[in-house]
């Protein structure tokens, strides 16, 4: 399966055409879910069995497996590598031997396990440059492909109850497929070309499933903003790609990886440049500030391509690509030796920025989308602080709770009336049990409370940040606590007004069929279980499991390129965990406090604020209450969250939009005045002139044949008088 | 001999016929403004023949003289024509045509 | 190596069959309409078969020489000849050129534009199609002027006569560009005859593509080249068109016939890029390389200047063809390189660009005959009211703004990509300046593009268009668009269809180039 | 005094004579038969007219064939390919021209037999032209060619714009011939003899003198005058346009063309040696020519007059080549007799289209050509045709003739050359402005006055417009034919 992973994506891509061509006419609109799911049923059993092999490769490494890169190096025609053929062979002879001195210590355990890279028809050859289309499929690919597969999945059986009916229903499957297809390709990409391919066919689909109901503008619109926004990011992608080509002469991923981690030293200017680039595409992918603002209107598509595409798999794109071309980011940030660099800046502060402005949200899906803004950045800064395994552990637990909390709003506005308005929803705890429970479990993993997914990733950034590489990562660790305390306290938010509280909505709100629960229910799972992917060796002790722990460390990283960047891992400390856990469930007892113990001053309050002085004095204590309500949390609440917000809004977006109608304005202007005006004017002015001139010269033609004769005599004198004197 | 003073009248009346056909309007006039231009060129033409010893200068001329006679009978035929159909021989008035 | 047998007759044949459909058209009389459609499409079909015939026979090992190669005497008074080849270089623009004119015949089958006359249509888009064939495939350069200009008239009066409102005005401007670039073109045709020297100092005294390009241009001082080259530069310059030769290119477009705009697309702007490729660079690489920074300059310029006017415009055949101003821009970006990289992206994009946009261009003239507008303004639902139109025209402005896994994305990025090392003794910064700019264009390409779609086919369709029926697409624009549609994404799948015929030929016209350069 | 008298007969080469003495004859006879049957022979005067001038075109042939140049009267005559090839081009034209003039003659409303003795006289002169190496035998050629063209002018005595013409072309005719008299009287009394090579020489040996720059000056505008070269060219629109049609396509091409063939004598065999004076003078002129009449065309309504304009242009064209006479004599000859015998084709095609609209049309105004493509598309074709030639736009025959001008530039190089040549450009784009002025009309509007009976075209017509058609294509896709000519002139030119 590593080596003919090819297939997973060709099956949704099949279904696609399947889906697209053949759907209405042969399979019926209604039925088309059907090849849908069977297509990533498949993928998902392939997944499974790659993910599977991968491990057994891990375990017991089959000869050749461990790096002889110099070798594999040669074997992608690249020449740089050529000349440098004998120094690879000097530090992998060196890497080897540091690896097997450290490698029981720091839970670095892994050994250098060289992707299964399979190359297939050479795609094109231009200019000597040859090109093939293969797979590179390692830890990281195994673990993507079974996050993608599987939440793809669910989302297939969940929509085939949500959109039921729906007005393009067979698009809507098509699309879907095409996007897993598209989303799978640039996961297993064995070059950068690849990379951008998949990169651009998936925001394609996204476009097309944000703008799924076109036919209001408000959709459209923000089709468009996802669109462009993601293209301006493309600009970097392009530019940085072409940067990387242009300092190793060559598109494979796995040769660039290679290259650096031999000589890390080696063009860092021309790293940095194309660091800076990569990261402008990955602000615009993965909804980093300054480029995030597409993302909460994405949520104008269906709630499950929401929770697939803008929440699970296509917006951690760029998570990813960080990750698959870590070396490039180490070094081009040197991320190793600082204490900040742009990649984590840029990461942290999203995640703060998104944590406040969930809080301003009352549409149920904007907050879960600001939220997933936060946690990407929280990605991404892992990323910064040199927590690979953390970024991309984190990565794979949220995939399945956020999902899960998606699906679940899409499971509540089913009920709802297909509202995401929170001040229609409440008091749906009793009505929607399970949808209730799963959200609940799978806020608690956002919010990371112990035991479950969040806790652990989390807590494994933060540790990450706290050590940081040579030096610390001081302020990203007070970002990630304040990300940590916020999360908790808008999910607690959420929850009360979606759950408790009386219903403020119309109607008879119901729960959601078997079809969309059971989903539910399984990604609550997950998101309970997750965690337990990447234990550290502690927790496990007491069990005698010390075997099983840091498992996606073990089996995911690619220590082949990043041990060479002399990359370590931080040991696990208590005091972070039970620091994270105390920020977590303080942020829910605030929230906690404030609203279920609150009720009651709010409604004074509102008292108060008609008859102010009567109650004072007697209800003091409200009175003290009110004091601490409104002064404590507002004061944390409003003014940051609206200031915030307001930015947002106003700033950020204001800025997206002003860009777009500068562009349209300068049009306009260049068109009428240097196009039309200048340039073409000078034409006609030149076609004018000829015209005029000739109507001068008719004057010659007087008709009178004497001055015909003038004329004549004249200028036969004149000539005769110039060239008697010239010659 | 007195090349120079020949060359010189033929020069000047050469000039007088160039005036006298853009002066003048009567077309028969003009005509013979045309005659004074010939005759000033045969006058050039049999003085460098002497000078130089041959005969075809005055050959020449005599060709000048016979076309001459031609064109100008052709001349009178125009502009008696004109004097038919338009009664006049001003050539200023003949400018149906221009631009 | 000359070519024997029926080999030595398919060149003349593929170029010469339209002409003898036109000539045995004119002998029909007007009232046999269907006898004319039926020459007219099977001489256009036969020259396409016989198009295939030498697609197969090509021998692509040697795809870098010329082959079904033909030398006869033509004008022996100035030592001009009817030479005639076909290499790599040739091969994928001759079928370009041979599938569009057939399908421009399908498509008008049964509407040729106001005012009718399908006879004189037929025969004018038949000599049309041997003008364009013909330029691809000369090997001497008076016969390349000849078939270079043969086009001019035809499309004249295509514009003229069955254009828009504003026709004669914009097909004369189309013309005089045109004329005059070409008459600088031929003095400078005249003076590589006159001045072009053999390695042993003779003078040639031959108008022999062949021999030029071997000779590239030693021995004919630099500065003389610079201005050699200026004449090429103005001849096809102007045909391509870059910036600031531009402004013909928008009115012809807006008030040609559809299939006129087609043609125009798809081909007639590929003449002068091909031009640059097979003439002024591999004749005088020196000049070559002290102009192509100031090309390059142009391209770019051409890039983001095209994509600004696209934004600006309120018709939608105005702003396709803005766009193609935009798109001839990174071709020209990639031939400015001199590398092989960015020729073989140009030429790439070359033939992307001619199947994309003579597909807008097909779209928007049926939008056009349905709606009886193209103000962008007054369209929308196009979705809704014809959706497989809708999704054709999404599908081609995805291709036209460079959606990887479709056609047009390797014209695009290549070109970028080659912008990055340009070739040779020229200013590395200065391109990578250009690489960024170009890049920036691609983003605004996605701009005017998704906001052309968002306005045209998004939404409710407007109330004015409520009453009457929009029929979707039909039977002939079916067969017509079908071809371009698959070799859009065939050649965006395996983009190598392309790229492994035109290298050889490239590489051996850069590597005169880098022999240049090294020699300064 | 002796030698003076001592007179020998010069010996006749009545071979060589054959063709002048074949036209010579059919044009007394043309005068007989007229003088016996006067009116009853209406109808056999433009089939003996076009017999004479064919069998002109036998001895020419035979006299080809034989391939020796002959020389007569101490080199004052001379027959040899040059000649022979412009001789047929001459006689070509005016037989295009008379099948132009049957029917236009015929249904014109004067008498009509002396038209054609006329045309075959104003011939006669022009073969003569072809032959001419010496003044004299220039001066005789140049008034034969002319005084019947001014009578041609004149032809429709009644009407006041035909005798206008005819008085305007006139006068200053002989304005010019007097100019260029006394030009030669100057250029013999510096040579002391009247034959080409002589003065050739004498120009050579003597230093730079006025009297010789003077001289050859005048006798240059001489035929500037005739080619109406700018500032020379006043005559030419108002002659065109009052002159009968079939008449004004004789000056534009014929006389145009002897015209042209004077001067290439002139400029080839005579003043070469004076470089310094023609190259500047010739670069002027044509450079202004061109300019001058292509502007002014823009502006016209008339078609005729369009044309006269154009073939203005048209012969600035012509002179372009000159302007680089002495840096390539061979390449500037070859381009102007390759330009003469296609412009004479395509030229003639298209008066012949505007004759055959007119029958219809009763107008020469371009508007009345509206719709013409709707009744007359045959007719509509053919003009586009002509026009496409006019403007040099491959295939039709002009590119050929405005890529000899530009070859025979670059051939001499150097920048005034190359200049001119970007001249050359520009006016090419700004002619076919004016011409397209005339194509759209045809094309792109409808017919203005509803009428749109097809245009009988006669048999004669029919025959001009095919001979021209034909020849026009046929320069254009082979012009290997008439390259040929242009290359043998050149030889023998240069030689004799």
């Amino acid at each position: 399966m590593l080596e003919n992973a090819f297939i997973i994506p060709l099956i949704p891509a099949i279904s696609f055409v399947v889906i697209l061509f053949f759907g209405k006419r042969f399979i019926g609109a209604g039925r088309v879910h059907v090849v849908g799911i069977t297509a990533l049923g498949l993928v998902w059993v392939l997944s499974a069995v790659a993910a599977f092999q991968w491990t057994q490769r891990v375990e017991d490494p089959p000869p050749g497996a461990i790096v002889q890169l110099e070798a594999h190096v040669d074997e992608h025609g690249d020449q740089r590598a050529d000349e440098h053929g004998d120094d690879h062979a000097n530090d992998h002879a060196a890497l080897s031997q540091d690896h097997s001195k450290d490698g029981h210590g720091g839970g670095h355990s892994s050994p250098l396990i060289r992707p299964v890279i399979s190359t297939f028809s050479q795609w094109w050859s231009n200019g000597g440059v040859e090109f093939a289309v293969g797979t590179l499929v390692d830890g990281q690919t195994v673990l993507l492909l079974i996050v993608v597969a599987s939440i793809s999945l669910l989302v297939h059986i969940y929509s085939s109850e949500y959109v039921k009916g729906d007005r393009r229903y067979v698009h809507y499957y098509a699309f879907l497929s095409l996007f897993t297809a598209a989303m799978l390709f640039f996961v297993m990409a064995q070059n950068i070309i690849q990379l951008i391919v998949g990169w651009e066919l998936v925001g394609v689909c996204s476009f097309v499933l944000i703008g799924h109901w076109w036919e209001e503008k408000p959709n459209t619109d923000a089709a468009l903003k996802a669109f462009l926004t993601n293209r301006v990011g493309d600009i970097g992608l392009i530019v940085g790609m072409i940067v990387l080509w242009g300092t190793f002469r060559t598109f494979d991923i796995d040769a660039i990886n290679t290259l650096i981690s031999a000589d890390p030293a080696a063009h860092h200017f021309a790293l940095l440049v194309a660091a800076c680039c990569l990261m402008a595409a990955v602000a615009s992918k993965s909804g980093q500030f300054p480029l995030h603002t597409w993302l909460p209107d994405a949520m104008a598509g269906p709630t499950p391509v929401s929770a697939l595409i803008h929440a699970a798999t296509m917006v951690v794109a760029g998570v990813y690509m960080i990750a698959r071309l870590y070396p490039v980011f180490y070094e081009g940030f040197s991320i190793g030796s600082s204490s900040i660099n742009l990649m984590a800046f840029i990461g942290g502060f999203t995640a703060l920025i998104g944590a406040a402005l969930a809080f301003a949200q009352w549409d149920i899906k904007k907050v879960l989308a600001y939220s997933t803004v936060s946690q990407l950045g929280y990605m991404v800064m892992a990323l910064g602080v040199g927590a690979w395994t953390a970024a991309i552990f984190h990565l794979f637990t949220h995939a399945f709770f956020k999902a899960c909390l998606f699906l679940g709003a899409g499971s509540v506005s089913h009920a709802a009336h297909h509202t995401f308005d929170m001040r229609k929803m409440g008091g749906l705890k009793k009505d929607m049990p399970h949808t209730y429970r799963t959200f609940v479990i799978s806020a608690l993993a956002l919010a990371g409370i112990f035991p479950f997914a969040g806790f652990w990733s989390k807590d494994e950034i933060l540790l990450g940040s706290l050590v940081g590489q040579e030096n610390s990562y001081p302020l990203m660790l007070i970002f990630g606590c304040a990300v940590a305390l916020m999360t908790a306290a808008y999910m607690t938010r959420v929850i009360w007004y979606t759950f408790h509280g009386e219903f403020r909505g119309e109607g008879h709100p119901h729960e959601s069929p078997k079809v969309m629960t059971v989903p539910l229910w399984i990604l609550a799972g997950m998101a309970v279980v997750a965690g337990a992917f990447n234990l550290p060796s502690p927790v496990l002790e007491p069990f005698g499991l010390e075997g099983l722990a840091h498992r996606i460390q073990t089996y995911a990283e690619p220590s082949v390129y990043l041990s060479g960047l002399g990359l370590s891992h931080p040991d696990p400390s208590l005091a972070m965990a039970l620091v994270g856990s105390a920020l977590a469930i303080s942020g829910i007892l605030v929230t906690y406090l404030y609203y279920w113990r609150g009720m009651g001053p709010h409604g004074m309050t509102q008292r108060n604020r008609y008859a102010k002085n009567g109650y004072t004095f007697l209800e003091n204590k409200y009175y003290l209450d009110h004091l601490y309500n409104d002064v404590v949390v507002e004061t944390v609440k409003r003014p940051i969250a609206n200031w915030a917000n307001r930015f947002n809004q106003n700033v950020l977006d204001g800025a997206v939009n002003a860009a777009g109608e500068t562009a349209r304005d300068t049009g306009r202007w260049i068109y009428k005045w240097i196009d039309q005006g200048a340039i073409d004017g000078s034409v006609h002015a030149a076609a004018r002139g000829a015209d005029s001139s000739g109507e001068g010269l008719r004057a010659i033609q007087s008709g009178k044949v004497q001055n015909y004769g003038q004329l004549l005599f004249g200028s036969a004198a004149v000539l005769a008088i110039v060239f008697v004197i010239v010659v | 001999m007195l090349l120079n003073q020949f060359l010189i009248l033929g020069a000047f009346l050469f000039a007088v016929g160039v005036y006298g056909v853009l002066a003048r309007r009567n077309g028969v006039m003009v005509l013979m403004s045309i005659e004074l231009m010939l005759n000033a060129v045969n006058i050039n033409l049999v003085v460098f023949g002497v000078q130089h010893g041959v005969v075809s200068g005055q050959v020449f001329a005599l060709f000048v003289i016979a076309v001459a006679a031609a064109e100008v009978g052709v001349g009178l035929a125009i502009v008696l024509l004109l004097y038919r159909n338009r009664t006049s021989i001003d050539v200023e008035d003949f400018d149906l045509m221009r631009g | 190596m000359e070519a024997t047998g029926f080999d030595s007759w398919v060149l003349s044949l593929t170029v010469f069959l339209p002409l003898v459909g036109a000539v045995v058209i004119m002998m029909i009389p007007k009232a046999y309409e269907a006898e004319v459609k039926l020459v007219a499409l099977g001489s256009s079909l036969l020259a396409l078969i016989i198009g295939l015939y030498i697609t197969i026979q090509f021998n692509y090992g040697a795809a870098g020489d010329l082959q079904f190669v033909v030398d006869k005497g033509w004008i022996d008074v100035i030592n001009s000849r009817y030479i005639v080849g076909l290499d790599g270089l040739s091969l994928p623009l001759l079928m370009l050129s041979l599938v569009t004119v057939p399908l421009c015949l399908i498509y008008s089958w049964n509407h040729v534009p106001e005012p009718g006359n399908t006879k004189a249509f037929f025969i004018l888009l038949l000599i049309l199609s041997t003008g364009m064939n013909g330029t691809f495939v000369a090997q001497d350069m008076i016969l390349f002027f000849v078939f270079f200009e043969i086009v001019l008239l035809p499309m004249y009066f295509l514009i003229g006569v069955w254009g828009g409102e504003d026709r004669r005005y914009a097909s004369l401007k189309f013309f005089l560009y045109t004329l005059f670039g070409s008459a600088l073109m031929i003095i400078s045709f005249l003076a590589l005859f006159f001045l072009s020297k053999d390695s042993a100092g003779e003078l040639l005294h031959t108008f022999d593509m062949r021999v030029l390009t071997d000779v590239a241009g030693v021995g004919i001082i630099k500065s003389t080249q610079v201005w050699i080259f200026a004449g090429l530069f103005m001849g096809f310059g102007i045909k391509v068109p870059m910036f600031p030769f531009h402004t013909w290119l928008p009115d012809a477009h807006t008030q040609a016939p559809t299939v006129g705009s087609v043609i125009l697309a798809a081909v007639l702007l590929k003449l002068g890029t091909y031009g640059f490729v097979r003439i002024a660079i591999p004749f005088l690489p020196d000049a070559a390389i002290s102009w192509a920074p100031w090309i390059g300059l142009l391209a770019v310029i051409g890039i983001i200047y095209g994509a600004l006017g696209c934004l600006a415009q309120s018709d939608m055949k105005r702003l396709i063809a803005f766009s193609s101003v935009a798109h001839m821009g990174f071709v020209m970006l990639g031939i400015a390189t001199l590398t092989d990289f960015g020729i073989n992206a140009a030429i790439f994009g070359m033939v992307a660009h001619g199947m994309i946009t003579g597909m807008l261009f097909f779209i928007a003239g049926s939008v056009k005959e349905r709606y009886h507008t193209l103000e962008i303004s007054r369209l929308g639902g196009l979705l809704k009211s014809a959706p497989r139109m809708g999704w054709i025209l999404g599908f081609a402005s995805m291709a036209s703004l460079g959606l990887p896994g479709l056609a047009g994305f390797w014209g695009e990025f290549p070109a970028i990509l080659s912008a990055y090392n340009p070739g040779a003794g020229m200013p590395e910064e200065t391109f990578r300046t250009y690489m960024v700019i170009a890049a920036i264009g691609t983003v605004l390409a996605a701009g005017y593009l998704l906001w052309l779609y968002q306005r045209t086919a998004f939404g409710e369709p407007p109330e004015e268009f409520a009453g009457h029926e929009i029929a979707d697409v039909n039977r002939f624009e079916w067969i017509a668009w079908t071809p371009f549609l698959v070799g859009i994404a065939l050649f965006g799948v395996w983009p190598n269809l392309i790229f492994n015929v035109t290298d050889d030929v490239v590489a051996g016209i850069t590597a005169s180039v880098e022999a240049i350069a090294a020699g300064n | 005094m002796d030698v003076l008298l001592a007179f020998t007969r010069p010996s006749l080469d009545w071979h060589a004579l054959a063709p002048e003495l074949t036209l010579l004859a059919f044009g007394t006879l043309i005068t007989i038969v007229d003088i016996i049957w006067d009116d009853r022979s209406k109808q056999t005067m433009p089939t003996l007219a076009g017999i004479g001038l064919l069998a002109t075109l036998v001895p020419i042939l035979t006299l080809a064939v034989d391939g020796t140049e002959r020389s007569m009267f101490g080199g004052a005559y001379v027959v040899d390919d040059f000649s022979l090839v412009l001789k047929a081009l001459f006689l070509i034209s005016g037989y295009i021209v008379v099948l132009m003039s049957v029917d236009y003659i015929r249904e014109g409303d004067y008498y009509e037999n002396e038209y054609y003795t006329l045309m075959l006289t104003s011939l006669l002169g022009m073969v003569m032209m072809s032959s001419s190496r010496d003044l004299v035998s220039v001066f005789v050629a140049l008034e034969l060619l002319s005084i019947p063209a001014y009578m041609l002018a004149a032809w429709r005595k009644g009407g006041p714009r035909s005798n206008e013409a005819g008085l305007k072309y006139y006068l200053m005719g002989v304005f010019a011939s007097a100019v260029m008299l006394y030009g030669m009287s100057l250029v013999y009394g510096l040579a002391g003899s009247t034959t080409f090579d002589v003065i050739a020489q004498e120009l050579g040996s003597g230093s730079s003198n006025p009297v010789a720059v003077l001289g050859i000056l005048f006798v240059l505008i001489g035929f500037a005058f005739k080619v109406s070269a700018v500032p020379f060219h006043t005559w030419a629109p108002d002659t065109y346009e009052g002159a009968p049609t079939p008449v004004t396509a004789f000056l534009a091409v014929a006389s145009k063309t002897a015209g042209m063939v004077a001067l290439i004598q002139l400029v080839f065999v005579a003043f070469l040696v004076r470089d310094d004076v023609i190259q500047p003078f010739f670069w002027l002129i044509s450079a202004l020519t061109m300019t001058v009449g292509n502007l002014i065309a823009l502006r016209q309504t008339n078609i005729v007059r369009l044309l006269a304009y154009s073939g203005i242009a048209q012969g600035g064209f012509m002179l372009v080549p000159f302007a680089v006479a002495a840096d390539a004599p061979a390449r500037a000859i070859e381009a102007v007799v390759i330009y003469l015998a296609i412009y004479a084709f395509m030229n003639l095609g298209a008066f012949t289209v505007v004759l055959a609209v007119a029958r219809k049309t009763r107008s020469g105004e371009i508007d009345s050509y509206s719709g013409l493509f709707q009744y007359a598309p045959g007719l509509a074709v053919a003009m586009t045709v002509f026009l496409a030639a006019l403007a040099g736009i491959p295939p039709a025959g002009g590119w050929f003739a405005k890529f000899g001008l530009f070859r025979a530039l670059l051939d001499a190089g150097g920048g005034w050359a190359a200049a001119l040549g970007v001249i050359v450009a520009i006016n090419t784009v700004i002619a076919f402005a004016y011409y397209a002025r005339v194509l759209m009309p045809m094309w792109f509007q409808p017919v203005t006055d509803g009428d749109e009976r097809p245009i009988v075209v006669t048999g004669a017509l029919g025959a001009a417009l095919t001979v021209t058609l034909l020849a026009t294509m046929a320069f254009g896709v082979l012009p290997g034919l008439v390259g040929h000519f242009g290359e043998v002139s050149v030889l023998s030119a240069l030689g004799g």
